[in-house]
């Protein structure tokens, strides 16, 4: 299991090329990449990413530990960044590997919910008409009550 | 003494990342109307604490957890990850 | 959307790499790879996969467009390999990228389940002790029950 | 004139991948009987149907289709891709 919280940017063919690859028994390799969207209602200049140093890395690692426990899981990667990105640029991922589908799959749903809502990041997004922090979504807690 | 951290737009209304105070408060919710009574800016940041998470020795925790032993207290609103 | 069927190998990083850069409102970018697996109980030589060609690019193009009529999807792409294979590579992958997870998620897990028993591939396994085509399995079947 | 293809292990029973057929018959599954009643390796590769799919012109189709304007058919086991 890696967890990485990270200013840098990354490579997803990277990251993944070495992914699990010890592991002969893993069919199925999902990953979830989130990307900086450009908004069409306004220009979206930068998006800042704050987040809390020491417990984020906990709360990831513990999120990933749940995913481990309730699906057969080969590995699991999650990266994340912070600091100041453009449109188009690569936020976060997250990578499963596992004998078959449907446990990859599901895992990296559940982490991604998780995340959302229970990593300590805060989003901003700088526009030409200011900044603004994003707002949390309630169909992201709810999100959170199917697992 | 306990660390207080302030993140988002928390930290942008108090003003400052982090501050170590002495404190009597017992849970964190007296801590949070100890803070409030003291200036303005606190007491806009913390005007609706259903708007804001809490995080008590970098765990999730709730506003009636008591501060006993307690070494680092967070305020934050509500994550937006992913 | 791009669907290809090939024999070569294909690199996960160069082909997400260049994929729906171009639509700006795409969040959320999901892969699935699969992956020649080492069988424990036997010594897993070769993977050999047949396909019917011409049916195969039809049947996968019509799988896809499905599911960009069933989901929001900003981007759709399938590949998938024939030929002789070793333990450890890639046979296939498909990609999704949408402006929310959810439709991205769903998206290629839709596109797997019904690659798996309604595009025209066959598995053969060929060991040390000899070669067996890969049953299918009612799960698989099962699956697409769901949608 | 049909073309009819054969893949997996239909084709490893029947021992060859694809072969142009002259026939009369109506539906896929006339054409089968007709197969089976040609050599015994039809008849084992036709044994049980309901272990067969069949594709009419590239498309996944049913044994009781009509042949009628059909240029190919095949035959394979269930696809086991991805």
């Amino acid at each position: 299991m890696t967890i990485r919280v990270q200013q840098d940017a990354f490579d997803l063919g990277a990251e993944v090329a070495g992914f699990a690859t010890d592991r002969k028994d893993a069919g199925a390799l999902v990953t979830f990449t989130g990307i900086v969207r450009d908004l069409t209602d306004t220009d979206l200049t930068v998006m800042e990413i704050e987040h809390y140093p020491g417990m984020t890395e906990k709360a990831l690692g513990a999120i990933a530990d749940q995913a481990a426990k309730r699906w057969s899981l080969a590995d699991v990667l999650v990266i994340h960044r912070y600091g100041r990105m453009s449109p188009g640029d690569r936020i976060m991922m997250v990578a499963t590997a596992a004998k078959h589908r449907k446990d990859a799959f599901e895992a990296a749903e559940f982490l991604m919910d998780y995340l959302k809502s229970r990593a300590p990041f805060w989003k901003k997004e700088i526009t030409s008409d200011g900044s603004e922090w994003v707002n949390s979504k309630a169909e992201d807690e709810a999100a959170l009550t199917r697992w | 003494m306990i660390d207080v951290m302030y993140f988002a737009w928390v930290r942008e209304r108090i003003g400052l990342p982090k501050e170590t105070i002495e404190t009597r408060a017992e849970t964190v919710a007296d801590l949070v109307e100890e803070l409030k009574s003291r200036e303005e800016r606190y007491a806009m940041a913390f005007a609706d604490v259903s708007a804001l998470r809490v995080a008590v020795d970098q765990e999730l925790s709730d506003f009636d957890a008591p501060l006993s032993g307690v070494r680092e207290i967070a305020f934050f609103p509500p994550m937006t990850g992913g």
